[in-house]
């Protein structure tokens, strides 16, 4: 049985390594991803969000937990319902409400749509829609890491529906025989698209992990701090030389798949099931028991995304005599740079030691 | 005849022929209970039930795979690309597998892929693409690209009895904007050209969409007689229709949505070079998309994507020629 | 853990299934795989077989047994080391070495090159190179059994190697989800083309099939009636509504992956070790002990080769003036057709209930 | 200089870029201990150790995937396909991450995909294939294909240094067959076209392996003088060198040993249509390989691969026009 669910004291360890601003960031970056989607979908209602709408309402702490896990040094591919990630690593909201909308000041400049974008200088790598393709440059990055010694290591995320796909064993394979420094985070929010988990395996997918040499593990995906605990275990063991992880987090899809879907397909029990367990509900609680005041974070968050809806309105749309510029690059290839980690640990050494 | 939308004659043409063959069975990602994801199989669930609408798993290469083999033991799958751009990752089953399957052991491979395809409503880099030069490239493969509700229920009919390979290209940019009247019943169109406007200055030959910008753009373009041929088949090609229009027309714009390079339209332009130089009395132009990935934010996609106003000039300059 | 090695007992029943005249003719297949080899790589040297040339010299005993337990209607992919299911399947000797030197009396008449033949009168699908392709046709095959609901499996070959690639994973997922009645027989013959297991995968991957939900055996390759027995346990099991099978049959890859390579990189202590475990050696002794006049047989198939050999020879090449014809069929689509399944149990009532 | 066979020439300059950037390792099938199923990397593994020369698993969307990710992080990977043919299995990677990546974000993705291709030696279907045609159709990968040992060792390190993916159509059938003399040292080809033989009265326009076919074809054809002119690059298309051709001579044969359909060989006759129409003096003459799976028997594969007296035939042809 490759699957282990966190114990509480696995848990603890970790979360004694966060501090009260950890926890408070924590809660900024998942509210920021819910308000920032919440706005970008008025937006689309508003004809001002061109193509289609994809979100990840419910989900924010399976992107936000694992990016906090992240070293600057680290290299992400994130995935459509992860736009928390994109928050940690530190891409300014306006850009990418501007992303949204097509803007020149947008990510991609209007270049690629909604979610399909990855700021190159904070060491994200923009996803491709054919899913999971993203696993197999994530373990290349690892790949590189390993060949060159160096105690980084790659992180992507996917969709329970994506493993269906042969890039995910072709990505797990590879991981696995070189022992690459990667994790993958499964998001198993129950459907793909329309397809539930039945049509899609006969077997819940992390159970893949063994046959693959590495370990599995499954933790609540609405448990921000679970998310980033697993994570870090999982950072430590790769930089460690100990080789990839799969980490799946279980959670729902609260939302259609995109703006047009209905859902009528899924039980309305189960949304009410995990309706109750809303992953920045449960972590505002928390932090509110721990007294920080989380009700002055949602005040800040708002705001400062209403000023960012301001500047991406404002932001011109792309100019269409430079469309055909940068199908080549012409200068010199730039790698990757390093991404924004806000974890304290990554400052205070007596904490990042635990983790690097 | 009824009127249609060209997605609601894909779906009846569909509906018909799995009527009428029971042999006939549809897979893809979320064909059932969703019924695709632009409700192409809507309904068709509970008509004919799950063994014959499947929901598959996320995987092309299974798709297209698994169609083989249930193609060559009696079935004739219709498989759904839920773009297709998404074709990419079943390429290899497509062209190596079922393309090259019937000359190398005369064993038949009757399916059909479907493939919504096409930009004009920012999907952006990967799901506007127009992959049908790639299967061109590829021996074995026959390619359809209908422009009209009546077409594009006949010729998908024509698809899945055709004994070989289709691939169907439905171009997404058609299902609503485009109504017409479509025979009832199921029939089959032939894999030939059709004249979708006769003109005698210069023709546009086209395909798909395209068909559509072509008419426009030509609409009583400065008195001058256009003709318009909208090829509907590109493998096999109606050589015979296109050398036909430019003995008569003399002039001729070849105009497709894919990117330029190794398009459609450049095998047009080189069948035409070749074959009807002596009919010309100008340079074989062509419009098509410049070879960039088709991007997103409105004002970047229409200024890659041919327009009715790049098509009227081509014409224009064409015929001042 | 998934696998298991059939005992004795499991192996008994089956054996009890075959008569004398079985095993003479399992006998007699192996042999005709080999000496049909043999001669073709002989026809090679002297120049009569263009192209490379491809055996399964040593791994007899896994596409012999396999395809023995296969019923005339069941289907078939045969790969590259599998000649001797060719032989049981019914394709005329003669046709086989036709079809290594491209002549019009081929299988494929002189289209394809060497092992990538099928002859669908006898209900097989011609491999194509890419690796492992045919086991997505083969899933596809038995989901079509399955949605007619009618009582067939279809089979396939493929080596370790061939693990590694995306389509083993998409094949192996679509027949535990949809639970497809198809055999799924993994060669491991410990090497891919030069490549060793070692750098193919960290885990046997037999161990895969557990996470997509059936079971996977381990037999030996080198064991005609193991081979047999593993597949028609399993064949039983698919026609039974029971779902895949995937069957790893342990042998060791004799010869180069192809003539032109000298096998530098095998130890040579491990062909030493494999070369006293011969299928075709151990079998002869097995049958000589049992009264089977394996000599006898040696010499039929000897005459047999011969003659083929020489009708081969006088087979004409094929006509260039219709090298354009059959890109496409014509006519109407005719499916693969049935083979021949030499096996008593076809044929007698009572051995073949336990089969059917 | 030294004289190396074009296969040499290949180890050669993979060699001397390794050796100047250790930032270039290789990746392939049986690249290691084995050098490769050609034995291009013969000896590399003892020379660069394992960190440098890696034997991959058995995976091509693999191979082209991790190379993009290994890019992006700061490596130069040359990843080898054991045959051209197998890159159908990698496709999406190569067409979809790796070419649109740049244009997407700005992300700049330097990997060389190496493609032994072509057939000419009993290959059959699926080790014959000349793929570029799908890849100049797919914006973001340049696409090269050297036809001598000089110009082998030279675009493979310019498509090692270039910082953008790059297919590198190396022809099995001129390995072994064709030597020639290589500079010493690391040098880089510029991706454009080559004279590799002036005319004036016809040009025959080529790449690859068919540069030679189309030399041997016009040696001293009676008494006309034909250019030949050795693409090189079919990604970028030096159009220029095409045109120029053209003006000077006025009839062209355009050959390429690809299936004829939406091959490199249409997208230059399309171009010529289109760009130098008033300079022909006769039709675009194409001559390449029918829509056919390569077939295995010699007298069938020869009778569709383009041969020197069909070549020889088409410019006798069309120099009588
Ligand atoms: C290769 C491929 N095929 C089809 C699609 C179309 N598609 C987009 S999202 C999606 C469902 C993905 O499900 P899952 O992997 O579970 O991710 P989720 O959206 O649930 O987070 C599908 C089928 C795709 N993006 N890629
Ligand atoms: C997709 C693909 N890539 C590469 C090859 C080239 N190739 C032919 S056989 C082979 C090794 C196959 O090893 P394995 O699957 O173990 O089968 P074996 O030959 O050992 O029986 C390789 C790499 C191929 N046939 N298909
Ligand atoms: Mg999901
Ligand atoms: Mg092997």
């Amino acid at each position: 049985m490759a699957t282990t669910t966190p114990r509480p004291e696995d848990v603890l360890p970790g979360s004694a390594l966060l501090s009260d601003d950890d926890r408070a960031e924590l809660l900024r970056c998942m509210l920021l991803m819910r308000i920032l989607e919440e706005r970008a979908m008025t937006l689309y209602r508003q004809g001002k969000v061109p193509g289609s709408f994809y979100d990840g309402f419910g989900q924010e702490a399976v992107s936000v937990g694992a990016a906090f896990a992240m070293a600057p040094e680290d290299r992400l591919c994130i995935l459509h319902r992860d736009l928390g990630a994109h928050v940690v690593r530190g891409v300014a909201p306006a850009r990418i409400l501007a992303q949204y909308m097509g803007r020149s000041g947008g990510v991609t400049g209007g270049r690629d749509a909604n979610v399909h974008f990855g700021d190159a200088s904070l060491g994200c790598v923009g996803m491709i829609s054919m899913l999971p393709d993203m696993m197999l440059v994530a373990a290349g990055m690892a790949m590189a890491f390993k060949l060159r010694g160096e105690a980084r290591c790659a992180l992507t995320w996917f969709g329970e529906g994506s493993t269906s796909r042969g890039d995910f064993h072709e990505a797990m394979n590879w991981a696995g025989v070189q022992r690459l420094p990667v994790i993958f985070v499964l998001e198993n929010n129950q459907y793909a698209y329309s397809t539930p988990t039945s049509a899609q395996f006969a077997v819940d997918p992390v159970e893949h992990a063994a046959a693959y040499g590495f370990e599995g593990v499954t933790v609540d995906g609405n448990d921000v701090e679970a998310v980033w605990d697993a994570t870090r275990h999982a950072r430590e063991k790769a930089v460690a030389g100990g080789g990839p992880t799969l980490i799946e987090a279980m959670t729902m899809r609260m939302h259609g798949h995109a703006a047009h879907d209905d859902m009528r397909y899924v039980p309305p029990e189960l949304l009410e099931h995990w309706r109750g367990r809303d992953p920045i509900d449960l972590y505002t609680t928390r932090l509110t028991e721990l007294g920080i005041d989380a009700e002055a974070l949602r005040e800040e968050v708002t705001a400062t995304v209403d000023a960012a809806a301001a500047d991406a309105l404002a932001s011109p749309m792309p100019d269409p005599a430079r469309v055909r510029d940068g199908v080549f690059c012409e200068g010199e290839a730039v790698p990757l740079g390093d991404g924004r980690a806000p974890w304290s640990g990554w400052r205070d050494p007596d904490r990042s030691a635990a983790a690097r | 005849m009824t009127v249609l939308t060209y997605l609601g004659a894909i779906s009846d043409g569909l509906r018909e022929e799995m009527r009428r063959d029971e042999r006939v069975l549809v897979m893809g990602e979320d064909v059932g209970a969703f019924g695709g994801a632009f409700k192409v199989t809507d309904g068709f669930l509970d008509e004919f039930g799950p063994r014959r609408v499947m929901d598959t798993p996320l995987a092309e290469s299974g798709i297209v795979g698994t169609a083989v083999g249930a193609s060559v033991v009696g079935l004739r799958p219709v498989c759904e690309m839920q773009f297709s751009d998404f074709v990419a990752c079943g390429f290899d089953q497509l062209v190596n597998v079922a393309g090259k399957m019937h000359y190398r052991q005369r064993l038949a491979v009757p399916i059909t892929i479907r493939l919504p395809s096409g930009g004009g409503f920012s999907g952006g880099p990967f799901h506007s693409q127009n992959p049908e030069a790639w299967f061109m490239h590829a021996p074995g493969l026959k390619v359809v690209a209908p422009s009209t509700p009546e077409d594009a229920k006949g010729l998908l009919i024509g698809a899945i009895r055709d004994p070989n390979p289709v691939c169907f290209l439905e171009h997404k940019h058609l299902y609503r904007r485009v109504k017409g009247e479509v025979p009832e019943g199921a029939y089959a169109t032939p894999f030939t050209a059709r004249v979708a406007r006769e003109g005698e200055d210069l023709v546009v030959i086209a395909y798909g969409a395209m068909v559509h910008t072509a008419l426009e753009a030509t609409e009583g373009l400065e008195g001058a007689s256009v003709e318009v041929l909208d090829l509907r088949s590109l493998v096999p090609l109606d050589e015979e229709a296109i050398l036909a229009a430019v003995r008569k027309c003399s002039k001729v714009v070849v105009l497709d949505e894919a990117n330029r390079t190794c398009a459609a339209g450049a095998e047009v332009a080189a069948l035409i070079a070749e074959r009807a130089w002596e009919d010309l009395d100008g340079p074989v132009v062509r419009v098509a998309t410049p070879d960039v990935p088709i991007p997103f934010s409105p004002p970047l996609e229409s200024a890659v994507l041919p327009s009715v106003e790049r098509v009227r000039e081509a014409c224009r300059d064409l015929l001042a020629y």
